[in-house]
């Protein structure tokens, strides 16, 4: 039993961008030619996608960098909805939808990536990770081993976006039943709720019978 | 990396080797194990989560969540909604601080167009913000009494949680579902009477604390079934991601509500982070009380010096996020909430990640409950204090 | 002073509430016989006033739950100005929110250009089936009555009473 | 019910009156209880008011209650052992029935009143151990059967304490006979002042203590209500039962309560009554007889009181761990009430 205590520290300073400038040029050292890419929005935050092979040990290098808190790990499908918001009309001719693939913030070659983000728990800087999943084999060494955290999210991943975790131990479904067939939260994956019913949003105003086009004061 | 696996190698050894040792036991007394399954529908879990433990006899040999119950899959649902849309949505995440959840959400679209919200709307968020936690957190010392078997101090929390609900509904028109936030300010101001009601508010809940501590906290039974329960450690809760009272409670002098700038008014007032270094139940606990205390402080605080002004920034009618990303996490009651928005320049967001602090709370539950006695799972599940919306999401 | 174990102490604060409760009074409001007024601002239900619609669609588009159905035809109404020529206007058919579906967000009534949709704080009218939530316009114009004003703002506004 | 009747009247009108009284001992405390203490009480406590529909104040309440479970279906699980599953309530209830009846209420308002009075009461006080267990075992619930063994190993653990305490009472009394130690304790003195005779709460304060402690884990109330725990086990060994059969198990256990407040306000508080030196009674037969009349209601008074106490702390309290229980009984109670006993020895044989 230790006594009732309280700390009262003065607000730390806020991280600058040349601490984050640091950042990157200390992973450069540590993983060489694997850190593809890199974007440093001035006092927002940090970018960085290292190629696929070397996810695991960047990982390894975050943490013995001081990045021991794992915040969050996920995946973005880059691959425009083919479905739109569902908010089509039926009787219109179908809309023409952009399907180029087009990445975000520090680049990127695939459909899909993986994003992570640690946190540097004494400077309060974090690090958002990406790297790339190849379409053909979406397999992406574990990183449950570093971050005993990442278990869960990446299961969640694994579920959501079908991309595999190698060395992961047990990649199960967190949500959806076993049985489930497909990952929910690829663009390809239609949102059903958008598509059983039919969108009331269809202007239904009956015309004036046989009457006039005159469309003055319509508007009231 | 090497320091925390060892831990885990040595706690596990340790506990490998103790189990070698009841297993002896068993195969003289010949017992068998026994699969529970505390849940989907069960008191304690308060909600629809199912923890599969494997006993052997009141002990847990292992234990495992199983969550997905309630998934709702918002983070899909963003993906047809706009702006606007959302925040109704993530409303619903943690819904016992609903207002919380608006709030990183509109921060990472007003980052993403540069606009900030004047500083009235800034101050009055973070007062309703503070409320939600108060809210929240309250119930949750009531809570924590029923999961410990006493009746009375449930029906204190909701008593005393009722006047913050009362202003937060005074305020926003919604008691558990403000959606009050808007990008680039607030959807209205505060109405008349709203100042001199929530510092009488704030004195009640500052009695509900004092009523807390005397009836719960300071028990002799409840410290002996939190104390020593339980027990993270620093840097398996860093890795595990845990985040608000339950990191603070391992001595991680860290809140995202001092370690960062963001556009609220936090920073104007001064305030005090608790910590506490033993990391079990009680600490969690214990750091949950102090800071619905500390909050009715800050909210008296931000109540003197709320500025003038309008609360709406100049925004276009209609909202379009130009193409980027933001990423922006705030210290909600439950603990660390970001969301990580990537926008296309369209209407509504391309993808949000919804990193929700119950999760990331919750994960650590497998490590946590090796080898404690049911009855302090109950304990250590109501320490970590999850919300499981804000697990499923 | 020696410290009060902490068991006793529990005891005083359950004694203390039963002082206080019987003295008083409770905290809790006997229902259907006496009823806490919901504040003004209370999102409990939304009412319609119907001249003022126009069949935009605005809110309907807007609801992320889909819950709002409008139909409309078009009709001549009297001129505006005596001699003008008679007006086109929208005429509503059918306005229906499905209260099973609502989320109570309020983002139909903020965005409607025309004030035909307000926040009324009536909240009794649950149904023992669901299908029964599906209000229409006449139910919908009904609850007009019971809008309230909105409030004075809180001093440091800067806007002054407005809807 | 009274033994002056005895004798003018023929066997089975007797019987009846007993089996009467006996309903009327267990069902008005435990009706009692519930109403102002689990309802009233507990709302009270809680910045509310309780019921307040059924009747004046809800004072109809518990009949609506009753009226409730049983219009409920009688729920017997699949795979429970159906007979055993069926019984076990009863047990329970039987033995609150057979410690009643013991429980003198005045001089002559007694159901049996034989020497070994105190041994029997807590003989029987066990059975509805074993109803508990076999309603945890036979539900076939894994919750029910971890709630039946932890009430097994707590009614046993706390058996003990109890007897110990209690014996401090008999060594000062010389009796067992429940309707001696009332005698002696209204007929006592303390130090010579006889003006309050000497209820045994003041020598066996130590012991009385215990003895609450004990009936307290002995009637699963919090803060040792581990075998219920609803947070943990969902309702522990009732959590199969419904309707009637949960009714049953419901009245057991406030009824229980009552009984138990009986039987320690008999042991320490003085029992049915008064100091006899204010009326210039000197021994039971010169006991007026109106005794029989005000006799109950002042064990009814003494009842409630106790059973406020009890009520009080389950409504104050958290629970504990079963093995802090255990610990509890075995480290602290049994070792106190055996230093109490010789200390009570010790100066029955000095003084």
């Amino acid at each position: 039993m230790s006594p009732l205590s309280s700390t009262e520290t003065p607000i730390a300073e806020i991280p600058g961008d040349t601490l984050r400038e640091r950042i990157i040029d200390d992973l450069r050292t540590r993983i060489g030619a694997d850190l593809l890419d890199s974007l440093l929005k001035p006092g927002d935050d940090l970018w960085v996608r290292v190629s696929t092979s070397a996810w695991r040990q960047t990982g390894v290098a975050l943490r013995s960098m001081g990045f021991e808190y794992f915040c969050f790990l996920s995946a973005i499908d880059w691959m425009p909805s083919p479905f739109g918001k569902g908010e089509d009309d039926p009787t219109a001719p179908p809309v023409e939808r952009d399907d180029t693939v087009r990445q975000g913030y520090a680049g990127g070659a695939t459909r899909m990536q993986l994003l992570a983000r640690v946190v540097h728990p004494s400077l309060h800087v974090g690090v958002n990770i990406k790297c790339d999943v190849s379409d053909s084999e979406p397999v992406v060494e574990s990183w449950s081993p570093i971050f005993a955290g990442a278990n869960w999210h990446e299961r969640e991943t694994h579920e959501m976006f079908g991309i595999g975790f190698a060395g992961h131990p047990d990649l199960r479904n967190m949500y959806l039943p076993s049985e489930f067939e497909g990952h929910p939260l690829r663009k390809d994956f239609p949102l059903l709720a958008r598509m059983v019913k039919p969108w009331p949003g269809i202007i239904d105003v009956e015309p004036m019978p046989g009457g006039s086009d005159d469309e003055e004061g319509e508007a009231e | 990396m090497t320091s925390t696996e060892s831990l885990i190698d040595r706690k596990q050894l340790a506990y490998i080797a103790s189990q070698a040792a009841d297993a002896r036991l068993n195969v003289e007394l010949e017992t068998e194990g026994m699969t529970l399954n505390i849940g989907p529908q069960h008191p304690a879990t308060h909600g629809t989560l199912r923890i599969i433990a494997h006993l052997d006899g009141e002990q847990v040999v292992w234990a495992e969540p199983s969550c997905g119950y309630m998934h709702r899959g918002y983070e899909k649902l963003t993906e047809v909604r706009t702006y606007p849309q959302v925040t109704s949505l993530v409303n619903r995440i943690d819904w016992l601080g609903s207002f919380a959840n608006e709030v990183p959400f509109i921060l990472a679209a007003e980052k993403l167009m540069g606009i900030e919200a004047p500083p009235r709307a800034q101050w009055i968020r973070t007062i309703l913000f503070e409320l939600s936690r108060i809210a929240n957190v309250s119930l949750f010392l009531g809570d924590l009494g029923v999961q410990l078997g006493a009746v009375t101090p449930v029906f204190m929390a909701f008593r005393d949680r009722e006047h913050v609900l009362n202003l937060i509904e005074a305020a926003t028109g919604g008691r558990f579902h403000p959606n009050f936030d808007r990008i680039g300010g607030l959807k209205d101001d505060l109405p008349e009477g709203f100042i001199d009601e929530t510092r009488a508010v704030m004195k009640k809940l500052r009695n509900f604390c004092t009523e807390m501590e005397d009836l719960l906290f300071g028990n002799e039974i409840f410290q002996s079934r939190t104390r020593g329960i339980g027990v993270i450690p620093k840097d398996i809760a860093m890795q595990y991601g845990l985040s608000g009272a339950n990191l603070r409670a391992c001595g991680v002098d860290w809140d995202l509500r001092r370690d960062q700038s963001l556009p609220m008014a936090w920073d104007k007032v001064d305030w005090k982070v608790w910590t506490h270094p033993d990391g079990d139940s009680f600490a969690r606990c214990w750091i949950r009380l102090q800071e619905v205390r500390e909050s009715t402080l800050i909210v008296d605080e931000l109540l003197k010096s709320i500025p003038s002004g309008p609360v709406m920034a100049k925004v276009p009618r209609i909202i379009k996020v130009p193409e980027g990303e933001a990423w922006v996490s705030t210290e909600n009651p439950l603990g660390e909430m970001g969301y990580y928005v990537v926008s296309k320049g369209d209407l509504g967001p391309f993808r949000t990640k919804i990193r929700s602090a119950s999760f990331n709370n919750i994960s650590i539950v497998p490590w946590v409950l090796k080898g404690v006695y049911v009855p302090d799972i109950i304990t250590i599940l109501a320490s970590l204090y999850f919300i499981l919306g804000d697990i499923d999401r | 002073m020696p410290k009060i174990p902490g068991l006793l102490k529990g005891l005083g604060v359950t004694l203390n509430t039963i002082k206080r409760t019987a003295l008083d009074g409770a905290n809790t409001v006997q229902y259907p016989h006496e009823k806490e007024a919901p504040p003004v601002r209370a999102r409990g239900v939304i009412a319609l006033h119907e001249d003022n619609c126009t069949s935009c669609m605005l809110c309907v588009r807007s609801c992320p739950d889909w819950c709002i159905y409008i139909e409309g035809h078009k009709e001549l109404a009297p001129p505006r100005r005596a001699g003008g020529k008679p007006r086109q206007v929208n005429k509503l058919d059918r306005f229906d929110i499905d209260y099973a579906l609502c989320m109570y967000c309020g983002i139909c009534v903020e965005v409607c250009p025309f004030d035909a949709l307000f926040w009324s704080p009536e909240y009794e009218y649950s149904e023992p089936n669901l299908a029964d939530l599906l209000h229409d316009k006449v139910k919908l114009g009904e609850w007009m009555a019971t809008v309230p004003e909105a409030p004075a703002y809180e001093v440091g506004a800067e806007k002054k009473g407005k809807k | 019910m009274s033994a002056l009747l005895a004798a003018d009247l023929p066997y089975w009108v007797q019987s009846l009156l007993r089996v009467l009284g006996g309903v009327v001992a267990v069902l008005l405390p435990a009706g009692a209880i519930v109403y102002l203490f689990l309802f009233k009480m507990m709302s009270f406590m809680q910045s509310r008011l309780g019921p307040m529909e059924a009747g004046p104040y809800g004072s109809m309440q518990l009949f609506a209650e009753v009226g409730k479970w049983l219009q409920k279906e009688d729920i017997t699980p699949e795979r429970a052992d159906r007979v055993i599953f069926k019984i076990a309530p009863l047990v329970v209830l039987a033995s609150t029935f057979l410690l009643v009846a013991v429980v003198p209420f005045g001089p002559d308002a007694w159901f049996t009143n034989f020497e070994a009075g105190v041994f029997y009461m807590l003989a029987v006080s066990s059975v509805s151990v074993l109803g508990i267990l076999i309603a945890g075992w036979s539900s076939a619930n894994k919750y029910s059967l971890l709630g039946g063994l932890r009430a097994a190993g707590q009614l046993i653990a706390y058996e003990l304490p109890m007897v110990l305490a209690v014996i401090g009472v008999i060594i000062q009394a010389g009796t067992m006979n429940l309707q001696g130690i009332v005698m002696a304790q209204n007929t006592g003195e303390i130090f010579g002042w006889n003006g309050l005779g000497n209820p045994y709460i003041l020598t066996q304060f130590t012991g009385f203590i215990i003895f609450m402690i004990a009936v307290q884990a002995e009637l699963t109330q919090t803060p040792f209500d581990m075998p219920i725990a609803e947070s943990e086990l969902v309702s522990g060994y009732m959590t199969e039962y419904s309707g009637f059969r949960f009714l049953t198990f419901f009245i057991a256990e406030f009824a229980t309560a009552g009984v138990f407040s009986f039987i320690a306000s008999v042991l320490f508080l003085g029992g049915w009554g008064v100091p006899f030196a204010w009326f210039g009674w000197t021994d039971i037969d010169s006991v007026d007889n109106w005794m029989n009349v005000v006799g109950p209601l002042i064990m009814f008074g003494k009842m409630m009181l106790l059973s406020f106490v009890i009520m009080w702390v389950r409504f104050s309290y958290p629970r504990f761990r079963e093995d802090q229980l255990q610990r509890f009984a075995w480290k602290v109670l049994v070792p106190i009430s055996l230093v109490n006993i010789m200390v009570t020895a010790i100066l029955k044989v000095a003084l």
